[in-house]
């Protein structure tokens, strides 16, 4: 049997450009670092991307210029600052963009991961986030309507389906079945909606150590095409219970990110400087500054 | 942040400061037994003050999927796992947002605001300078959500002129748009309850839905308060002053619930 | 603070004739026994009961004449039987009921629990189980419809919200932080699509204990209104971990249930006959046998 | 059930049951990495024999929320405690039947059935007697889900002439219905593609989407099959016998998946 554990390029050597891709991660958690690094690394260009409250790797993806639509309920760095490069983005007008919600988001997820090409919600009425919605790039996605049974007003939602979701996991076994602590925001509907779902975990488990815990298995095996076995993956952002976010770093992007010069010297040195992830850690210190970063068994940071 | 006028307290006389009156004031609008979404910084220092008081059994929600943390640490963002910590409740958006919020069983939201206009309205989505240049921000996040569908919000944010215009820019989060009322915008929840500022405490009128001053915090002087509004306000007869926070409010404020004075300068 | 930790008989008080009551229990598994007993011995009429896939539990209400309207998803008490009392009931037509499926049960208490009054679905379509419901006693609760964006042909379903939901858990702390251990089929969306909700937990653990597992804390503390303290409440049903069947009392009941006359006696014998749970518990052979069903640690039955 | 004749095998003459002739088609009609429904007994028996031969990747899922359970002991039910050993994973409903059923990734369901007519239409709910008067039985729990969602479904059951009438007493999950095609009943799945009895291995002709005859378990005449089947058979010039199980495969279901013969009798 072929194994399903494969090595981050092989993994985005076969997604083409052009596709949707979902990604995992929310501000500074749990971002999908290694993988977005290799996407730029090996130029997936005119990508739509989707994510329910936009990071650093969408951050990323957008400021290297690979992003042609996206589709967020908002975002930032949180107290380390603005996503620079999508907020400049935006005002340029150089990609296109849908702007939802949290839980418009999620619920788009879910129905893509029900099988429903629609679901109902009664968030975004009345607001301008919905008219730029039906007047933007999102006309095709939402429509205002009336429940049958109680005549209530709706938002209908159309199910958003990834051509890809990648999701980081704290553990996964060689099968694919993963197990995600702490908060997961919309990673399990966000994983179920694609149509190939690819995850990256920080560690590899034997199967009956999954057999252990079955209730937490978030994701299981035989939805997952490929498993990227990268720990420190996420990093500078944070994984609950494993490390935390890399505060220097993070401020260190900031910075760069608030001119498009800043950035490209950023890709240069850490992105396109970097022969893979490895490379990259040893940048940001190397097994010295990940030792610091490592989680406190109780705390998870 | 403006420092109130020093008050005497049995010989003592300690400099209360603004952020501690609204920490303070937030407190005291959420009751015992609530459910409530908070998003980090005053808001959740409010929602810890009033646990440790009057509230013991209030339920407080983040939206990626935290019920009830109990933070050692001061954390950065909604998934800072030090938010995580001690919880009693991790799952996700679809449970907090969709089976709680969206369910209807959400009776506050604790909402920070770029921009909120004379009907409640919030815009964190987007900021227009005098030339009309656009500069985008955050977004909504949950903030549209829980606008619409809690029973109430309750929004904390620094008063000045051009964070409280005539109309915001972006109509991210809706109050009572164009002074409807909340049936009429469709819209399930109750809307905007309370605006508590480093200046004042205001609300909306039951019939026209505008905002109006509820009280004044101690040293400020209403034509200082109208003066920082980018909208005529409605001023009753009488305007009282906030409460101050109490000894044992303080006490717990600077040196439990934010020692490391991150949030209360 | 008043405690949530209330007797079944004073939580059974609470409940007026004629409520809708959500049963959390699955043919032979995590019936709410105990809470049914107590229905029965205190005569609460013109029940409308709901329950994904029917068992033990909602066998009893209808034989003790209890249920006016029976909202269900199929069922039976597996390999020891029929639910007789209710198939009698629907061949008398003693009450009237909605027959679905175990998707679509889950899906109208899953629009319930997101407070959305309705959800759309690709089961039923083309059966006379839809039939039934679209001619008969679900005429207002089912509707075919098209999706507005892909036209494809659904049947849209209305939100089922109950009045009180009871469902059994393993473990719940004093503010009704609950986790279940195994299987779940619809608990969670049951749960959360009712107005009111109780459970039945097996064990009373410190708050502590919950923070421990948060991830596994399926029902929070907020949405309880009373925990029903019951050891072996599920009992001659089994709860995965805690105890196995009782297949001789389950034997015992099908035997009894075939004749309207046998299931009077097993109610005058069991149900009238006994104080309390504790009291039918002796019946069935006291801690002795409870000992004999209890579970073993790895197998967990 | 009926036992057919004893077979040479080397110089051992060895009984093989219909049942198990019906487990060894069941498995051959799966596929390695496959994703499959399965209710209980012959059906589950089927999948553990295709994943300890042919089909390691199989994944198995129970409706009430277990993945490739590793049962011990036989359970008598979906919910006894006896499916959960050893799962991947415990989830629910939602997650077996919503995002993975509805989501349309389950390739095969494994039914049994009460009655089911020439179209595949299959009957759970009840019973008529010949005075007409009505018996419920149990309805379609997981049934019609699967039927109308799986992208194709099996169904294993005796054959019994009352067991396969012209028409269902009560259409509980849709075949093709009247003969039409599935995209003519707007349903996503496939619909049925085998039904194995204890006499015959059948399918659907892809033109008309009646039963016809594939196979005949050895020992078996064709007119003995006619004269219990409700309605005309499609029957092709040539009938091959069915496959009888491997020596392996007897060894397997007889030593280790079902030593109690449970449900091999």
């Amino acid at each position: 049997m072929e194994s399903k554990v494969k090595s981050v390029s092989e993994v985005v050597r076969s997604i083409p450009c052009g596709s949707h891709i979902a990604l995992g991660g929310f501000a500074i958690a749990r971002n999908l670092i290694a993988v977005v690094h290799e996407l730029i690394r090996q130029q997936k260009t005119d990508l739509t991307v989707s994510q329910g409250v936009v990071g650093l790797d969408t951050d990323l993806l957008v400021g290297a210029g690979l992003v042609k639509h996206l589709v967020m309920g908002g975002g930032s760095l949180d107290r380390f600052g603005p996503v620079n490069c999508i907020n400049r983005a935006r005002e340029n007008r150089s990609f296109s963009y849908e702007d939802y919600t949290s839980l418009s988001m999620c619920f788009r997820y879910l129905a893509g991961a029900l099988g429903l090409s629609f679901i109902p919600i009664k968030s975004l009425l009345a607001s301008e986030i919905l008219e730029r919605l039906e007047t933007g790039a999102g006309s095709g996605n939402v429509k205002r309507s009336k429940c049958p049974f109680t005549g209530e007003e709706y938002v209908l939602l159309r199910a958003l389906t990834p051509d890809v979701s990648f999701v980081h996991v704290h553990v996964a076994d060689s099968e694919g079945n993963c197990q995600i602590h702490g908060a997961r925001w919309e990673n399990e509907e966000q994983a179920k909606a694609a149509r190939r779902l690819i995850v990256m975990a920080e560690e590899i488990v034997p199967t009956e150590y999954i057999q252990r815990f079955p209730e937490k298995t978030i994701i299981p095996g035989h939805r997952v095409e490929a498993i990227i076995h990268q720990p420190f993956g996420a990093i500078p952002t944070c994984a609950f219970g494993c490390y935390d976010y890399d505060a220097d770093h993070l401020r260190l992007y900031v910075q760069h990110s608030k001119t498009p010069e800043g950035f490209t010297d950023y890709l240069k040195d850490f992105v396109f400087g970097s022969r893979d992830h490895w490379d990259y850690l040893e940048k940001l210190g190397g097994i010295r500054r990940m030792a610091e970063l490592k989680a406190e068994r109780i705390l998870g940071y | 942040m403006a420092v109130t006028e020093g008050t005497r307290r049995g010989n003592a006389r300690i400099d209360i400061h603004a952020s501690e009156i609204m920490a303070a004031a937030g407190a005291r609008e959420l009751h015992d037994g609530e459910v409530i979404v908070v998003g980090l910084g005053l808001p959740e220092i409010a929602s810890v003050l009033a646990r440790c008081t009057h509230a013991p059994r209030l339920t407080t929600l983040l939206e990626v999927g935290v019920m009830n943390p109990r933070p050692r640490d001061t954390p950065v963002g909604l998934v800072d796992s030090r938010s995580f910590y001690r919880a009693t409740c991790w799952s996700g958006f679809l449970d907090v947002m969709g089976m709680n919020l969206h369910r209807g069983v959400v009776d506050a939201g604790f909402l920070g605001a770029l921009e909120l206009d004379q009907y409640g309205n919030i815009n964190t989505t987007l900021v227009k300078n005098e030339t009309g240049k656009v500069r985008y921000v955050n977004g909504s996040a949950g903030g549209n959500d829980v606008a619409s569908l809690a029973k109430r919000v309750i929004v904390i944010m620094r008063h000045e002129k051009r964070k409280l215009p005539l109309a915001v820019a972006h109509i991210t989060s809706p109050g009572f748009v164009g002074g409807h009322s909340r049936q009429e915008l469709n819209l399930r929840g109750g809307g905007p309850n309370r605006l508590i500022t480093d200046m004042a405490v205001l609300g909306f009128d039951p019939e026209n839905h505008m905002l109006t001053v509820i009280s004044l915090h101690p040293g400020v002087e209403l034509e200082e308060l109208k003066a920082n509004t980018g909208f005529p306000l409605h001023v009753p007869e009488e305007i009282p002053a906030t409460p101050l926070p109490t000894d044992e409010e303080l006490r717990l404020l600077r040196e439990e619930i934010d020692p490391a004075g991150t949030h209360l300068k």
